[in-house]
């Protein structure tokens, strides 16, 4: 195992989900890195979309403490009022979204508001943010989450952002939200897949170090396993450099994965 | 800005803030509102990268009504976790939104129509929560939210309250015309002949505005393109301390009861650490008419 | 422009055009889908000064969805009037809106939604005639119009489709996002190192833009702040010549078919008479990030 | 009679409708002048809004023949989107609007669409523009006609523009109009006004050189002329200054009052 971080590992991978000529709407932390490694190596022509009410295509110049500070400014493609970055959304023109999540689920509905009752919640999270709305317009969304019992649960508390609701065939489209749902969950020691058709995550492959064993023990439900598991592909030189050039201090892959 | 915040925004009032997201977020304004004990506002905003939280944890707010409440690079807001859920140090009422609902919202009472549908928030609970948005007919109502007062944070404005603002805008734009009033605090004082030059970069109406602040700084610890960088560290000290109440409220006395105004607080920061020190002009555009 | 109108406006296309209202009207680009003999074309706009009558009396138009058709200073828009009175030179459907109202009906179709509700048409006949705006529970609800391709005419522009526009903006951005696509007609082509210098001033993502052409007096005879002033004699010459079938195919033949392209029908422009000389440029904003 | 054409005087009169601080949707041709005007007397605090999307105080600078020519937009207060102006007037903000008109009835109701029967009109006049917006959303307004016959009738064909609907006290309230409707109607002859709780139009002035038979005569419908009719004040030579200031060449003031 070659001298990376989880986070490291995890933003290489998200970058991987970024096609060329991709619309992403980048959500905070590590996808911002994610989207600069894109385009620094096989995403050259993807763009990325700022809920604050930016489009870029060259990641910003210097570090990002968030998507609405000064580097990201200077060069913009469009800055704008949020609600137009996300009228493109509600047309279906963003084929990618990023979420963070507090907890998700088998059928990857994602829970950043409540847990417990919200009337008297156990934990108060900070809310949706962009969440919901990237959940249920973009075509297609992946997830980033440190990979616990706790945040990995059967059912989450409260669907702030929409998965495939219950797993049954079929539900986004019955519900009438718009994107296809996620389509994988990135975790700090495997990477979940949901089938084409949408239900219920799968894991397809498990980050070097970590078995199999561990993703089990670590999920708060029966997990499914891939019939074809293997092992996640480490960052490569350059995917680490990249990285390193955007977060040259660790502030994003070298702590926490989820802060506060 | 004591005046400002003593005149119209009285206990109990709709206040928006932190319409920019994480760029130009009025934070001298908030706690001027804080030294002032203010009592029972309504927080309206999308994300407010610990505004909120701060005016939270000292027990000026009743209600918020927004898409996320924390601090961006930090994660959790302490203060307002602990209003949320052990009432300290008063109750919290939440009306949950996401970024795109509370936009929709704002245009609502913009346009002065109850509500406007979108299709976003389908399938999610924030619909179980929020009195306030409703499904039907396949689509979702998101009802009008009218702020008593909003409260930009801009580069530059003139004396008669015309506010020159760039980077991106968030949902300032809807958020001010919704207002019965706004408040301007300014990076810059200018002579009204810099703001009218270029009346396209006028972020809103002269008749909503109440009131100019000239306020250098008065967005700290957030950024304002073309000045100021944002202060990570300062965000960072502020999770640490407000972990407890008790390093919250020492926190507080230390940068806001303690602080006549924003001049004295802007002398107790290192400047020049986040002073944005290279300019990028932009292309000048002509008015020209004759 | 001819290839740009023969690749994105098809034969029975919905074009959007005049979003500005009075200024910056692409009339090179309808001159040009005129030349090229475009039929069952539905222009959508608010008022259109001149142009859509033109594209009327050409016989290019099935229908029209639009607040006021005909010519803003000297009144009444003859072949809208014969093709409306008398179908000639073929019958034309109208979609009757009120300025606000096509507003609304583009934002329903830039944020995909079916129709928005408004205050406004409540008590206008307008409700009468227009198949997509109905009265219910107190309210008017506006059906979502979205244009095939809406074409702007700006300032300057750059070759990757950013458009800098200035000067009041009418129902552009609504109607630019609205659209599947957009083309850009500009004054200027300039490098992108001066749009991108003030990324606020980018009137569309460019996303949408699917063409950009270089075509200097593009909006005449309408104007263009910093360029050129309104041309009234020119309108007021267009309605007089227009009065008549044989006057406007008249006019048609020497203004429009008789003409290969824009630069060959500036040279016949007294251009020095409407070109504006003095500038007046707006103040810089700082775009610096460190 | 001093020397001073018809149009001149309905600039005048229609400037006297501004008072002071009043935020005025001005619409195109005299009521350009007429803002200009009031700005230049009795209301120096007064605003402008132009739904090509324009706030201004001071009156353009140059002659104008539309609102979006380049004198209305150098040193405006706002240059933004039409939406936005319309958000001002929506919320109740706009105190006074102008209209134009091709047919006014006894109850202020306007047609700017279609004479005869709409599917096969005998007249297609232009339509709304921003007329409809106008009569229905701003606090009160005032329409400009040329006072003859076939334009002032007894019921219009079509109601583009609505005033007092059907004359019944409390109509518009009662349909959800959110203004106030019309106050005045001022024409080539005199000037009409409305009770202030709606309902018909009654002659409360007669320009100098006209008389309330002449009135009568050229309008299509039973008349009622107030009990204390007096003569329309001839424009002051300040106010005639103004007009000719800001149309030098008789562009709006010298020709017929309703071109095409």
């Amino acid at each position: 195992m070659s001298d990376f971080t989880p986070q490291e590992l995890m933003v290489a991978v998200a970058s991987r989900e970024i096609h060329d000529g991709d619309l992403v709407f980048v959500g905070m932390r590590l996808p911002v890195l994610a989207y600069a490694v894109a385009r620094n190596s096989h995403a050259p022509t993807a763009r990325g979309l700022f809920e604050v009410g930016l489009m870029r295509d060259q990641p910003a110049g210097g570090f990002l403490g968030t998507m609405g500070d000064p580097p990201n400014v200077a060069g913009a493609l469009w800055a704008t009022r949020m609600s137009n970055v996300m009228a493109l959304m509600a047309q279906g023109e963003v084929d990618l979204g990023f979420i963070g999540g507090a907890e998700v689920d088998r059928f990857g509905n994602l829970n950043t508001s409540y847990v417990g009752d919200p009337r008297r919640p156990t934990v108060k999270l900070p809310g949706s943010g962009g969440g919901a709305d990237i959940a249920i317009l973009s075509r297609r969304w992946v997830t980033l989450i440190s990979h616990e019992r706790r945040r990995l649960v059967e059912k989450v508390a409260f669907i702030t952002s929409p998965g495939h609701g219950d797993g049954s065939p079929g539900w986004r489209k019955r519900n009438g939200l718009l994107g296809g749902g996620p389509v994988a969950v990135i975790t700090t020691l495997a990477v979940l897949r949901f089938p084409e058709e949408g239900g219920e995550v799968c894991v397809a492959t498990v980050h070097p170090g970590h078995t199999v064993d561990e993703v089990l023990e670590n999920t708060g439900w029966d997990l499914k396993v891939s019939r074809d598991v293997s092992e996640t592909s480490a960052p490569t030189e350059a995917e680490l450099a990249a990285i390193r050039r955007f977060d040259p201090d660790g502030f994003w892959t070298r702590s926490s994965v989820t802060k506060g | 800005m004591a005046e400002a915040i003593e005149r119209f925004v009285p206990d109990g009032a709709t206040v928006a803030m932190g319409l920019a997201l994480e760029p130009l977020i009025p934070f001298a304004a908030g706690h001027e509102m804080t030294r002032q004990r203010r009592r029972d506002l309504e927080l309206v905003g999308p994300i407010s990268d610990a505004l909120f939280d701060q005016l939270i944890g000292a027990g000026c707010v009743r209600r918020v009504t927004a898409a996320w409440v924390g601090n961006v690079s930090e994660g959790l807001g302490h203060c307002y976790r602990r209003a949320c859920e052990h009432g300290i140090p008063r109750p919290l009422e939440v009306h949950d939104h996401s970024n795109f609902s509370i936009s929709l919202a704002l245009w609502a009472a913009a346009w002065n129509v109850p509500s406007l549908p979108t299709r976003a928030l389908l399938g999610s609970d924030i619909l179980r929560t929020n009195p306030g948005i409703e499904s039907k007919d396949g689509l979702v109502h998101v009802d009008a939210v009218q702020p008593d007062v909003a409260i930009v944070h801009v580069q530059r404005a003139d004396a008669m309250g015309r506010a020159h603002a760039w980077g991106p805008l968030g949902i300032s734009e809807e958020a001010g015309l919704a207002a019965k009033r706004v408040i301007v605090s300014c990076e810059e004082l200018v002579d009204a002949s810099v703001t009218l030059s270029d009346p396209n970069r006028i972020l809103l109406p002269e008749t909503k505005v109440v009131g100019v602040v000239h306020e250098p700084g008065g967005a700290h610890p957030s950024p304002v393109q073309g000045y100021f960088r944002r202060d990570h560290a300062f965000y960072r000290h502020y999770a640490e301390r407000s972990r407890s109440v008790e390093g919250f409220n020492a926190w507080l006395e230390e940068w806001v009861m303690g602080v006549s105004d924003r001049s004295s607080y802007m002398k107790r920061i290192d400047v020049d650490s986040i002073r944005i020190r290279h300019q990028r002009l932009a292309a000048p555009a002509d008015f020209g008419d004759e």
